[in-house]
């Protein structure tokens, strides 16, 4: 049986053997493997933003992600962390992208910086950097930006399609001397228009149920309106415009099985639901679900910021709780607060519930016993 | 008249609620020993833990209630616990000062093992016995510096080394080390042996070149002053004739076992900082 | 509606402490462990309610009637009284607390004598008096900022638990950290702005 | 056909990829020639080790009896080859703490002298007869625990046991053993499972087998017809092979936490525990040896051997033809829970199932930067628990935090730290944390 030459045999000498815990085997997915599919599922929204926004789209989410990763690298040199590590898992870029997302084409560019500065800094390595941030970074930072900078985060420009015609966001904010700049085919720069949820929250709502000889919101949710923000032909934030790029960014997370894709689906859902029953109900107070579907950051908060790992529940009971609070609050704000959009507000203020959502969504153990009988059974 | 009014109202509403708060105050009576909060005031305050208790206040309680003596607050003062002892009309209990020292020089000795996994001495002890070649020797992963309430551990090179003029004997170092090798001395010895293996001369050669041979040189040359503990030599800290810096000279120790806690910290460093072994 | 209005104002719109930034100090002190927080919780709605209860009697009714046909002012007894009665009412609850939950109690320390100095209670009193509520209005409002002050405590307890398993930059430990906390808590409060 | 088959699982769990098996899995159980020199460990069993009845210099028979029990919970001890007991010592061991062995330097004659006799006629032979025999032949548990069997045959009054479960899941990437003890020797199983059925009075025995070894079901279908035993067929699933988790799977019954298989009415018992005990009951030989793979990329011809107890680690390489480079780690049992051992000195012993050789580039696993709460821990826990907030837990030191999380019920199965995308090392912290725990609870019981 010994065929084999036992002089030639090599042997281990055991010099180099490395004692660790068990298991010994490691199923090969990383951190960076995760951001960088998060990246990916991002492809397809960041070029429907260049197509819609032009150039200066692609701009603006290359230096918000630069700015990230330098907000990071410069945080981790101050506090003496190993920078290589802590930029190579792709996780401050990926934040940068989602940031930049959030952002309008026309940002000024000394917001990014500043977002950077929010969003990794003050929202993620003052709690001891990945993993330890309660509230999602790029919402933070949004969500700050926003409070401090109201005009520079709402100077939203028309889209590709909107120069032709006469939209409602238009007709508002649009000054005849604007138009005739677009007739010419001046630069747009700088010209501002309303996003359709601008303008939704700009219609005086009408409680009366037996108003029905014409519906408030025509000219907002009609098919002719509803089928243009399908394509994302609106002006809004660079990420949250086109739905078809956002869907398929959804089935690449799904496929990778980055996200629990009941958490988009759930959020949607309530979503819908809540404005869809206000419609039947009170035609004057909401325009029709699909508008809320379309509209705002509904899909890139659903799918891309709500579904993030780090500030979202563990169990997939708690993510369903989750996401339906956020559908809630998101329609809440929409319909009655003040703010024209409410997903990042939502989406913020259930990260603040995730450690009691935790607690209370718990997992009931293989073979639990309730307290009461557990002493029966050992005695 | 609103003078007099707005003094009828504060006086009325005054009277009323603090008839009030009366009637509680006999409802819900809780007696209250007074002992324990001065007990607490007189107690070093740093909640270490040295005493086994949750804390300051629940050794206050205890003494208060008669369960332990200031003496097992092993931080505070030899004046603090008299201090306490007379305050409560108490036993003060026993009072000598102690110090903790690692008695291991595996920075300087042994070869380190590869150890892949949580940096923490018990988790890594759980692993085939730890990643040292010796059993008894310090891990190094610094599980009693990060216990320690005073910072009076450093982790230097791959050795704990104890800081003597920072550490208050509070022994919870020596309760979470995995190998036992911080031993609690009496805080006014300054010269130890630093090696805490007990197995055979020729294994200890093999795994670290600086522990004790078990020559038995020193226990002749200072008889009383060292003790052998199977074929491990420490110091009699009991002995009322201390050992001293010309006795170290004068044993000659093969290994240079024993020495003093400075030329130890001295020895630490300049072994961290030439380098680490091969 | 009028009722669903004051009460989602009181909690979330004008959340006591992450709207109008009262009662910070408790929110701080006691936030350190969810049950703590649950006792204070408690201990804050009761007293806040019945404080709103008979501040809003007081002011409606004794500070300012006529006699004899002469019309007698006496605002300016308000804080005064106020004051008065919510230090009758935390000593009222201590004493209780000591006896019946003597645990809780423990644990909630010198956080408990101060609900006194609470301006979250006080600030709940003189806003209904300021607004002219009537007794049920100011109790209402009472109760559900004190709910508020107990959301925004829930909240932020349960995240500083999880945050003490986290590892900040030892600048950061402990209340720094906590306070950036509680502002990014703020900023998604602000959200509702408008709702009422 | 396959489908039309009732294939039984658990929840939770996960499915490692490449899981290795192929490399050992179609080559024959191969003979291991005799060595100079055995290092038979006493402590092989869990509970207390056994005493030695030889000395120093004794000249011994193979299956001579080395050290005899002592106590209840713990087993007898046989040698595994003819020669003289050269020494006893301390050895490094497989936990990797020293621990006393008996030396044999063999003679090279293998000479054969068993205590005691074979019982053919089993079927009719006195229960307490068999139950003597398996206490004679040093039977333990052979999947892992090394669990005396003799204890589990003898249920405490009030319990009653109705099922009995072979476990040949064989779970563990890499291991073959099993298998190809199933697919080689299924009568040794089958009727080492239908001895024990005697033992206990049971007619309901299961054995449960992953539906990756097919050709080892039909093996044993061959031979279950005639020994009134049948066979489940169980998914492809890590943990399947866990006791909890494979009655769960096989009867539906939950074990409930803090309580003992044999409460729910069910005794687990390993195949090759059941090939043992044949061999002691049918042929009249005591456990001392065992079929285990040696396997691993960086081994030049993986495979199953038949190793003596007291085989050193270097010699079993030797067996399956040395390695192309240096490990990077040295596993006793399959990846998933084996433990790495200090030397390649340590010696086989009755609950080695695997010799697993890990190369240098994938021996550091365990690299963490934080918890990023993904939940694939928390999906692959066949206990459900919650591991990556246990862990936080423990690496902050709030050990009652984790307790109350049920800590407790972990069973160390991996399969969180494997799904890991951190690569945290999830399962040090909690074993950690248990021994920390156990430490709390015996100070306050002295107390």
């Amino acid at each position: 049986m010994t065929d084999v030459d036992n002089d030639n045999i090599k042997l281990p000498t055991g010099e180099k053997l490395v004692l660790s815990s068990s298991p010994h085997l490691s199923s090969g997915s990383s951190l960076r493997k995760i951001m960088g599919g998060v990246l990916l599922a991002l492809i397809p929204q960041i070029a429907a933003s260049a197509w819609l926004f032009g150039m200066r789209a692609l701009f603006i989410i290359f230096y918000t992600a630069v700015c990230c990763v330098a907000a990071e690298a410069l945080w981790c040199k101050l506090a003496d962390k190993d920078v290589w590590r802590n930029i190579s898992d792709c996780s401050a870029c990926v934040t940068g992208v989602l940031l930049a997302m959030c952002l309008p084409v026309t940002v000024p560019l000394y917001v990014p910086p500043l977002g950077a500065i929010l969003a990794i800094w003050l929202a993620k390595q003052v709690y001891g950097g990945i993993g330890n941030n309660p509230f999602n970074p790029a919402l933070v930072a949004r969500v700050g930006l926003l409070i401090a900078l109201p005009a520079a985060m709402t100077l939203w420009t028309p889209s590709r399609g909107m120069k032709q015609t006469n939209y409602p966001e238009k007709q508002l904010f649009y000054t005849a001397e604007n138009i005739k700049k677009i007739n010419n085919g001046e630069p747009l720069d700088g010209v501002s228009c309303a996003t359709p949820l601008g303008v939704m929250k700009s219609i005086e709502k009408i409680t009366d149920r037996s108003f029905k000889a014409e519906d408030n919101f025509t000219e907002l949710d009609s098919w002719e309106m509803i089928s243009r923000y399908a394509v994302g032909d609106r002006a809004g934030c660079l990420g949250e415009t086109c739905a078809p790029a956002l869907i398929l960014g959804f089935f690449i997370l799904v496929i990778l099985n980055l996200i629990n894709w009941k958490v988009p689906v759930i959020f949607i859902g309530t979503v819908m639901l809540i404005t869809g029953t206000v419609n039947a109900i009170w035609p004057g107070v909401s325009p029709n679900p699909l508008f809320h579907l379309l509209n705002g950051g509904l899909l890139l908060g659903a799918i891309f910021m709500a579904t993030d790992m780090v500030t979202s529940p563990i169990t997939g009971r708690g993510c369903a709780v989750f996401a339906c609070g956020c559908g809630i609050l998101t329609s809440v704000i929409r319909l009655w607060g003040n703010y024209p959009e409410g997903v990042s507000f939502a989406i913020l203020f259930m990260n603040a519930l995730v450690p009691l959502i935790d607690r209370w969504c718990g997992k009931r153990p293989f073979g639990f016993v309730p307290k009461r009988e557990k002493v029966n059974a050992h005695e | 008249m609103t003078f007099y009014t707005a003094l009828v109202i504060m006086g009325l509403l005054g009277l009323t609620l603090g008839a009030i708060v009366g009637v509680f105050v006999k409802l819900f009576k809780v007696e209250q020993d007074n002992r324990v909060e001065l007990a607490l005031e007189l107690l070093p305050g740093a909640n270490c833990g040295g005493c086994g208790r949750a804390g300051c206040a629940d050794f206050a309680r205890a003494l208060a209630a008669g369960e332990v003596t200031p003496g097992n607050c092993p931080v505070s003062s030899v004046e603090q616990r008299a201090a306490i002892a007379m305050a409560l009309g108490i036993d003060a209990g026993p009072i000598e000062m102690q110090q903790a020292v690692v008695c291991c020089r595996a920075d300087i000795g042994a070869e380190e093992m590869n150890y892949n996994g949580v940096q923490d001495c018990n988790a890594a002890n759980l692993v085939a016995g730890g990643p040292t070649t010796c059993r008894y020797g310090c891990l190094g992963l610094g599980s009693c510096a990060r216990v320690c309430p005073f910072g009076a551990i450093e982790i230097v090179g791959r050795v704990a080394v104890v800081h003597p003029e920072l550490c208050t004997g509070c022994k919870q170092c020596a309760k979470v080390c995995p190998r036992n090798v911080i031993k609690m001395v009496p805080a006014n010895a300054n010269i130890h042996i630093y090696c805490n293996s007990p197995e055979k001369a020729a294994i200890k050669r093999s795994l670290c070149a600086a522990g004790c041979i078990g020559c038995r040189k020193c226990e002749k040359l200072l008889p009383g002053k060292i003790k052998f503990d199977g074929m491990l030599a420490q110091i009699d800290y009991d002995s009322p004739d201390a050992i001293t810096q010309e006795d170290i000279e004068k044993c000659n120790c093969p290994v240079h076992g024993i020495m003093s806690e400075k030329e130890r910290y001295a020895v630490a460093k300049n072994a961290a900082s030439g380098g680490k072994r091969a | 509606m009028k009722y669903l209005e004051l009460t989602v104002g009181a909690v979330l719109v004008y959340n006591f402490v992450l709207s109008r930034f009262l009662g910070i100090c408790p929110f701080l002190g006691v936030s350190k462990r969810l049950s703590t927080a649950m006792g204070m919780s408690g201990a804050v709605i009761f007293v806040m309610a019945l404080a709103s209860c008979i501040t809003s009697a007081i002011s409606n009714y004794l500070l300012e009637f006529t006699i004899a046909g002469t019309v007698i002012k006496l605002d300016f007894l308000r804080i005064l009284l106020f004051i008065l009665v919510i230090a009758a009412l935390v000593q009222l609850l201590e004493i209780m607390m000591q006896k019946l939950t003597p645990s809780l109690y423990r644990a909630l320390g010198i956080y408990l004598p101060l609900i006194t100095t609470n301006c979250a209670v006080l600030g709940a009193a003189t806003i209904n008096a300021e607004s002219g509520r009537n007794v049920l209005d100011s109790t209402i409002f009472g109760a559900f900022s004190g709910v508020g002050f107990a959301l925004a405590l829930l909240l932020f307890s349960s995240i500083r638990e999880r945050l003490e398993l986290a590892v900040p930059p030892k600048a950061f430990e402990g209340t720094p950290i906590a306070l950036i906390t509680a502002g990014i808590l703020a900023m998604a409060f602000t959200g509702f702005a408008g709702l009422c | 056909m396959k489908s039309s088959r009732n294939v039984m699982t658990f929840a939770g769990g996960i499915h490692p990829h490449g899981d290795g098996k192929s490399l050992t899995c179609y080559t024959p159980v191969q003979n291991a020639p005799l060595l100079d020199k055995y290092f038979v460990i006493l402590a092989q069993n869990a509970g207390k080790p056994p005493i030695p009845v030889v000395k120093k210099g004794d000249r011994v028979k193979k299956y001579q009896l080395l050290a005899a029990a002592d106590g209840a919970v713990s087993a007898n001890l046989h040698s595994p080859t003819s020669g003289i007991v050269s020494n006893i010592r301390d050895i490094q061991g497989t936990h990797g703490v020293p621990t006393s062995a008996i030396e044999i330097s063999a003679d090279g004659l293998d000479e054969a002298d068993s205590p005691f006799a074979p019982i053919p006629d089993w079927r009719h032979a006195d229960v307490d007869i068999l139950k003597q025999r398996v206490i004679e032949a040093g039977i333990v548990g052979m999947g892992g625990a090394s669990f005396p069997t003799h204890v589990k045959l003898s249920p405490p009054e009030g319990k009653s046991v109705d099922t009995l479960i072979l476990n040949g899941a064989e779970c563990e990437p890499y291991l073959t053993a099993d298998h190809r003890l199933m697919q080689e020797f299924p009568e040794k199983v089958i009727r080492g499972a239908a001895i024990l059925g005697r033992i206990l009075n049971i007619g309901n025995i299961f054995v449960g087998v992953e539906i990756n070894k097919l050709d080892a079901i039909a093996a044993l279908e061959h031979y279950a017809g005639d020994y009134g035993v049948k066979i489940a067929y169980l998914r492809v699933r890590y943990p399947q092979g866990s006791e909890k988790q494979l009655i769960n799977a096989i009867t539906g019954r939950t074990v409930r936490s803090g309580t003992l298989p044999m409460d729910s009415g069910c005794i687990v018992q390993n195949v090759a525990t059941c090939a043992a005990l044949d061999d002691a009951v049918t042929l009249g030989i005591p456990s001392v040896e065992r079929i285990v793979t040696v396997t691993g990329e960086v081994v030049v011809k993986p495979g199953n051997f038949k190793l003596k107890i007291g085989t050193p680690a270097l010699e079993a390489v030797r067996f399956a033809g040395g390695i192309t480079e240096e490990p990077g780690k040295l596993v006793f049992g399959g990846p998933m829970m084996g433990f790495a051992q200090r030397s390649f000195q340590v010696p086989v012993c009755k609950n080695t199932s695997g010799i697993l050789l890990i190369p240098q580039k994938q021996a550091y696993n365990f690299e963490s930067s934080g918890c990023i709460h993904c939940g694939r821990c928390v999906q692959g826990c066949p206990m459900n628990l919650v591991p990556c907030l246990l862990s936080t837990a423990i690496e902050a030191g709030r050990f009652d935090l984790a307790a109350e999380n049920h800590i407790m019920d972990c069973m160390e199965c991996g399969s969180c730290a494997y799904v890991c995308p951190d690569h945290r090392p999830l399962i040090q912290n909690v074993r950690h944390a248990k021994a920390e725990l156990r430490k709390q609870m015996n100070a306050s019981k002295e107390k």
